[in-house]
């Protein structure tokens, strides 16, 4: 590891319990620019809750969240979002209904909300346009831009979810099974556009492929019952016995 | 489009003597009543009685045949300022007769009165259409809200009762008669200990009638209609009130409901200007007339209907079919004495009819006359500057 | 939007400009009033059809606009229309504003029933409380004035102000759908989860649509009392509030010509079977034809009466392959 | 308020708040469990109230008469026309936007309203309770109470209490909550989703057809009472959580006490208090008293 790395978020003991049920128990970790850290674990662990509190959707029960040295705990979803937090979905949340264009022109336009400009056109907002341009190029997207979003294939629709997030202009980006139901080209796709996202953003990834999630990432977490077992480079956690009997001995 | 204008104008011009010509043709009647919703028989019934006098005029008054333009008014008075523009813009009807919903008729009134029109009101209770908001173009062949329940006050309050609850719906009828009841039975000597209401629609009177027993009233006196009347008047008797505490209530509570309430109307007291059993000649004519060519009995409302054609009748003949002479016909219709089956009654200068209200007790399924509650009664006509 | 929309639309607001050249006074009247409610129609569409929130206590804003324009005036002599108008629009939307700040908590059904209960509730202060004259309802004597310019006390000059202000409604509404604001509220409708993901705090902008859907329903009320010159507590009854959604949903939701288009389809249909030129006797019983009509365009224009054109054409071709793109929906109006 | 008489408007209460759970039950199924906004629930209402005054005469004449007789025969055509008119008017309809049922079942109420006027007439009618029922029993030195009011207490905890074991405890009770949240996993376990909704919908008409039919002696029949109403169901139907049968149940009994003991302390505000209720219970759970599961 270099010295003095750029923590841009950074998650500390955090909880989140659901009645009796501990969801997530004192999950602690960081995000350095220009690295991929994974979150693995099986079903249930926990993963997503941990990134619904990162981005905002939920409040945690304990511990706090810090997003380029500030604390937002108790900050909402969208303004976690305007302070460069971008995250994707599980499950597709993009607008069907609307053009691919428009998807991140409208994600695009969080940065330059103007909601009391009433006459000015939407498409006539020079600095949206540019960001979705950018983005819709970027995740390799430009020749369905003008396509409703509904009609995408399902690994197109994956590529949008991140296009979307990345016309934000975010410096974290948190990404929940990106390569959920994807081909294997789709998945080679995706895994060029990580890669090259990589050097600019601090990513987090959470992913149930394990070959690519031993390809990419920096750093990997593994969560079992809410609770971090391992934590550590992909070769730190490949070798841990922990992970072995808890995760990867089931697999 | 000032061109248009001005050629529009020219041509109303041209068209004036013929529009004079109208008098000697068709007379228009505006229908504007209840087809549809709650009061849907209320309606059918005000105009069978019209018609059944028209029918025997010949079809005609003052020489000038009747044609009909209906339309319904869903008693909404949000609906009610388009539905009789229709008829004044669009058909130019002579003369409006309606209708049964008090805010109705206030929407009327207003139009009326902007437009210079005739109206009949042949049943709305309202005060304020012959108190504030009288003109000498709008007449009433109904009554006020205020008319039968003074009259009831007085009754009660002269069979010794001390102390009255009230109970009606929460909306401006229900407070107008309620404050007429107020003022005939203070004036006797009694009064109102409490005045309760029910919030319009509801017919939900249990946690009322419970407090009613709690009250221990010498009386109580109610003003519903309809559907709340069925309901009040089986609720009170299955409560166990009736036999303990008398239920006086103004006419409607038992008019075209008697069917419906059964046994548990028996032997109540209202009041009204019309009742069943009058056996009088001008009556019992209406009454088999009214039955052999509708196959129904006739109701209080057949009556109102009945005696707004009349009144549209005296003034027509009195001006031979001229409506446009507003001022002669109104001064005929003051003066004049309407022979209504109810008994023959004169309007008051507000043109609401001054008239006897009638003590009635149920006795099978009929409101039988037992006395004349308060002769010739006229209603005070608040606000009226006339 | 596609060309033949927009052609339609300008040819529809033409025709209503040249109406009162060629109508009878009662016409005249009557077209106002559907106006009115083509105002009242277009207010609810921007919150149901563009933003997705499904409010049944519209008429609470109708009614509060038309009472707060009676309840201003002054008794001796007519108010300006410079400041009655305004005045009765702010007046609707900060109502607009209370209950949207709350009702805005709750979701879905959940949420149509809390706008009700607020509705309802201004409802029962003017039927239950002489504030507004009761049950009966309260005239407006004086009509407001702008100088001695406009009369609204005659048809004409009532029938142009209208027509202006739906015109400026109109363009207004569909300048802000296509508006950031605007694009905002279709993403809040499509997807409100991932637009605050984005970082757009939906809240806030639900907000502002409902106080701005509530004032514009306070400019219909405004309109409505100053026309009949005569108001109701059924203005504001859930009746109404019912009445108006009926309108954008048979009109075709999503489309503010949709809006336009139920409140004439439904005054028009009333008309038609109330006719008793057509029906005789039978009209008295025009709530029959009126729902079977109403049952009839739900089973076969799925998209309600803006889609009529295209239902037209499929008919007459037969079904079509859409190229690609046709799907797009990219500005609601 | 003495003892005597709170004691009584707590009866009262009660007794109304089990009646406002008996009309909106059948809400509580089409609306709560299939999502259909149903306004014409108030005209089934009123059908089931014009069945019980029309259909005894001919019962009588018939069968030799009999309140439940007339009952039985109610619930039959009940049946027949709820499956009827979800095979005629829904059953396409599910896949499109909710607000197209909207208009579908606003258009239904027209129909249905001007077809009661049609058949018969526009009058108010009475419905004599059965004679077994029609007695009253004594409440203090003045009052009494119908026995025919606990008898409607009694069904409906007894309608209550069967909804409940259907839906939690049957086969085809899980089937249809199942259906409610996930359309397709029902569907992929082989189960006719299609059919299940038209039972469900069929049960949702009855269940109204019948509370019309039982409240008709209370209530009395008369045009426009289905409208009256409505709006009163979906209050119930909506505190109580959407699709919770024990949801409506409390639901109701608040209601009832709101509204009795409304109407006897604060007459001011009588009608609007239960609009107050409503939006306090939604603003402090915004998903009713009892969320469905």
């Amino acid at each position: 590891m270099m010295t003095a790395p750029e923590v841009l978020l950074r998650a500390d003991g955090l909880s989140r319990r659901w009645g009796g049920l501990l969801a997530v128990d004192r999950v602690s970790l960081d995000l350095q620019r220009g690295t991929v850290h994974a979150v693995i674990g099986t079903n249930g662990a926990g993963k997503s809750t941990l990134i619904n509190m990162l981005s905002g959707e939920l409040t945690p029960t304990g511990g706090r969240v810090e997003l380029l040295g500030q604390d937002v705990t108790q900050w909402s979803q969208p303004r976690r979002a305007r302070a460069g937090l971008g995250r994707s979905y599980q499950r597709n949340t993009i607008y069907p209904s609307f053009t691919v264009f428009e998807n991140c022109r409208l994600a695009a336009q969080a940065r330059t909300p103007r909601p009391w400009a009433w006459w000015q056109d939407a498409r006539q907002c020079p600095i949206s346009m540019a960001a979705a341009y950018a983005s819709v190029e970027r995740a390799g997207l430009t020749d369905l831009r003008e396509l409703a979003a509904g009609l995408l294939s399902h690994g197109q629709k994956r590529q949008l979810e991140i296009a979307m997030c990345l016309a934000t202009e975010p410096d974290v980006l948190l990404l929940d099974e990106p390569l959920a139901g994807m081909g294997a080209e789709e998945t080679e796709r995706m895994l060029l556009l990580l890669a090259e996202l990589k050097t600019s953003h601090a990513t987090l990834l959470v992913e149930h492929d394990m070959d690519a999630v031993f390809r990419i990432a920096d750093c990997i977490t593994v969560m079992v019952n809410g609770t971090v077992i391992a934590s550590g480079t992909p070769d730190f956690v490949r070798n841990s016995p922990e992970v072995r009997v808890a995760y990867l001995g089931e697999h | 489009m000032n061109l248009l204008r001005t050629s529009l104008i020219a041509a109303c011009a041209i068209a004036a003597p013929l529009a004079m010509a109208q008098n000697t043709g068709k007379l228009k009647v505006g229908l504007m009543l209840p087809y549809t919703g709650t009061y849907a028989s209320l309606g059918t019934a005000i105009e069978n009685g019209f018609r059944l006098y028209v029918t025997e005029q010949g079809g005609k008054i003052g020489g000038r045949e009747i044609e009909y333009v209906k339309v319904d008014d869903e008693s909404d008075p949000s609906k009610a300022t388009d539905n009789v523009n229709k008829l004044v813009k669009r058909d130019h009807v002579d003369v409006l007769v309606g209708s049964v919903h008090s805010g109705v008729a206030m929407a009327m009134a207003k139009v009326a009165k902007d437009s210079n029109t005739l109206l009949i009101v042949p049943n709305a209770g309202a005060d304020a259409v012959t108190g504030s908001m009288c003109a000498p173009n709008i007449f009433r062949s109904s009554f006020t809200n205020w008319q039968p329940a003074f009259a009831m006050g007085e009754v009660a309050a002269k069979k010794g009762a001390k102390r009255a609850v009230t109970i009606t719906h929460k909306y401006a009828a229900g407070d107008e008669s309620v404050h007429g009841f107020r003022e005939g039975f203070e004036k006797g000597g009694g009064q109102v200990i409490k005045d309760l209401s029910v919030p319009f629609p509801s017919v939900e009177f249990q946690a009322l009638l419970t407090e009613i027993a709690a009250l221990k009233p010498d009386v109580v006196y109610t003003f519903f209609a309809g559907g709340a009347a069925v309901k009040f008047v089986k609720d009170y008797a299955a409560a166990g009130l009736k036999k303990s505490i008398p239920l006086y209530g103004a006419g409607f509570l038992t008019d075209g409901t008697l069917d419906a309430q059964g046994a548990d109307a028996a032997d109540l007291l209202t009041t009204l200007h019309y009742a069943d059993s009058l056996n009088t000649p001008r009556d019992n004519a209406f009454r088999l007339a009214y039955a052999k060519t509708y196959k129904l009995q006739p109701d209080v409302y057949a009556v109102q209907g009945y005696d707004a054609a009349q009144i549209l009748s005296i003034g027509t003949n009195a001006v031979k079919g001229d409506l446009n002479k507003k001022a002669e016909f109104a001064l005929a219709v003051e003066r004049a004495k309407i022979d209504s089956p109810r008994g023959p009654f004169m309007l008051s200068r507000s043109h609401n009819p001054v008239q006897d209200i009638y003590l009635r007790q149920v006795v099978g399924k009929e409101n039988k006359m037992l006395s004349v509650a308060s002769k010739a009664l006229a209603d005070p006509a608040r606000g009226c500057k006339m | 939007m596609k060309r033949t929309d927009i052609l339609f639309i300008v040819l529809a607001f033409a025709a209503l400009a040249l109406y009162p050249l060629v109508a009878e006074p009662y016409g005249i009247d009557r077209v106002t009033k559907i106006m009115v409610f083509g105002i009242f129609a277009l207010s609810l569409e921007l919150l149901v059809g563009s933003t997705g929130l499904v409010c049944f206590g519209q008429a609470a804003f109708l009614g509060i606009g038309a009472y707060a324009a009676v309840l201003l005036s002054p008794q001796d002599g007519p108010a300006s229309l410079l400041w009655l108008l305004p005045a009765s629009m702010l007046a609707a939307g900060a109502y607009a504003l209370f209950m949207g700040a709350l009702s805005l908590r709750t979701r879905g059904v959940y949420f149509i029933m809390v706008t009700l209960a607020f509705s309802q509730m201004a409802f029962y202060v003017v039927h239950d409380t002489p504030l507004g004259g009761g049950t009966d309802g309260i005239y407006l004597t004086n009509k407001p004035m702008l100088g001695t310019l406009l009369d609204l006390d005659r048809s004409v000059p009532m029938y142009a102000f209208t027509f202006g202000c739906l015109l400026l409604v109109f363009v207004f509404l569909a300048l802000v759908l296509r508006s950031r604001f605007g694009r905002a509220l279709a993403g809040i409708r499509v997807n409100e989860q991932r637009m605050r993901a984005t970082g757009f705090p939906t809240y806030p902008y639900k907000l502002a649509a409902f106080m701005i859907s509530g004032a514009i329903a306070g400019l219909a009320g405004f309109l409505f009392a100053v026309k009949d010159g005569f108001v109701n507590p059924e203005l504001m009854s859930w009746h109404l509030s019912g009445e108006v959604l009926i309108m954008i949903i048979l009109g075709g939701l999503g489309h503010l010509r949709g809006a336009l288009l139920g409140a004439f389809a439904f005054a028009m249909l009333q008309e038609f079977f109330k006719s008793e030129a057509i029906f005789g006797d039978f009209a008295k019983h025009w709530h029959l034809g009126l729902g079977l009509s109403i049952i009839l365009s739900v089973a076969l224009l799925p998209r309600g009466l803006v889609d009529v054109p295209q239902q037209i054409l499929l008919r007459l071709l037969g079904p079509r392959p859409k190229p690609p793109g046709t799907a797009t929906q990219k500005s609601p109006p | 308020m003495d003892v005597a008489t709170f004691l009584i408007q707590c009866l009262n209460a009660l007794q109304y708040g089990l009646l406002l759970f008996l009309v909106a039950s059948g809400l509580t199924l089409i609306f709560g469990i299939m999502g259909v906004i149903n306004l014409a629930h108030g005209s089934f209402y009123m059908i089931g109230a014009y069945m019980a005054y029309a259909l005894a005469p001919i019962v009588t004449s018939t069968f030799g008469g009999g309140f439940f007789a007339t009952l039985l025969l109610g619930l039959v055509l009940a049946v027949l026309l709820g499956y009827l008119l979800e095979w005629a008017f829904f059953s396409f309809l599910y896949e499109r936007e909710h607000l197209q049922q909207v208009l579908m079942t606003y258009g239904l109420i027209l129909v249905f309203e001007e077809c009661r006027s049609l058949l018969l007439g526009d009058t108010v009618h009475g419905v004599a309770p059965p004679d077994m029922l029609a007695g009253t029993i004594a409440l203090g030195q003045m009052m009494t109470y119908p026995v025919y009011r606990l008898f409607i207490s009694g069904v409906c905890l007894l309608l209550a209490l069967g909804m409940y074991l259907v839906l939690t405890r049957t086969r085809i009770g899980m089937m249809i909550r199942a259906g409610s949240t996930n359309r397709e996993m029902v569907q992929s376990l082989g189960i006719d989703i299609k059919f299940l909704y038209r039972i469900v919908f069929a049960a949702g008409v009855a269940i109204a057809v019948f509370a019309g039919m039982i409240a008709a002696p209370v209530s009395s029949v008369y045009p426009g009472m289905g409208n009256s109403v409505l709006i009163i169901c979906f209050v119930v139907v909506v505190i109580g959580g959407i699709g919770s049968v024990r949801g409506a149940l409390l639901a109701a009994l608040l209601i009832g006490v709101v509204d009795t003991f409304g109407k006897v302390l604060l007459p001011q505000a009588s009608g609007v208090l239960v609009y107050v209720l409503m939006a306090l219970i939604l603003l402090w759970k915004p998903d009713g008293l009892f969320k469905a599961g």
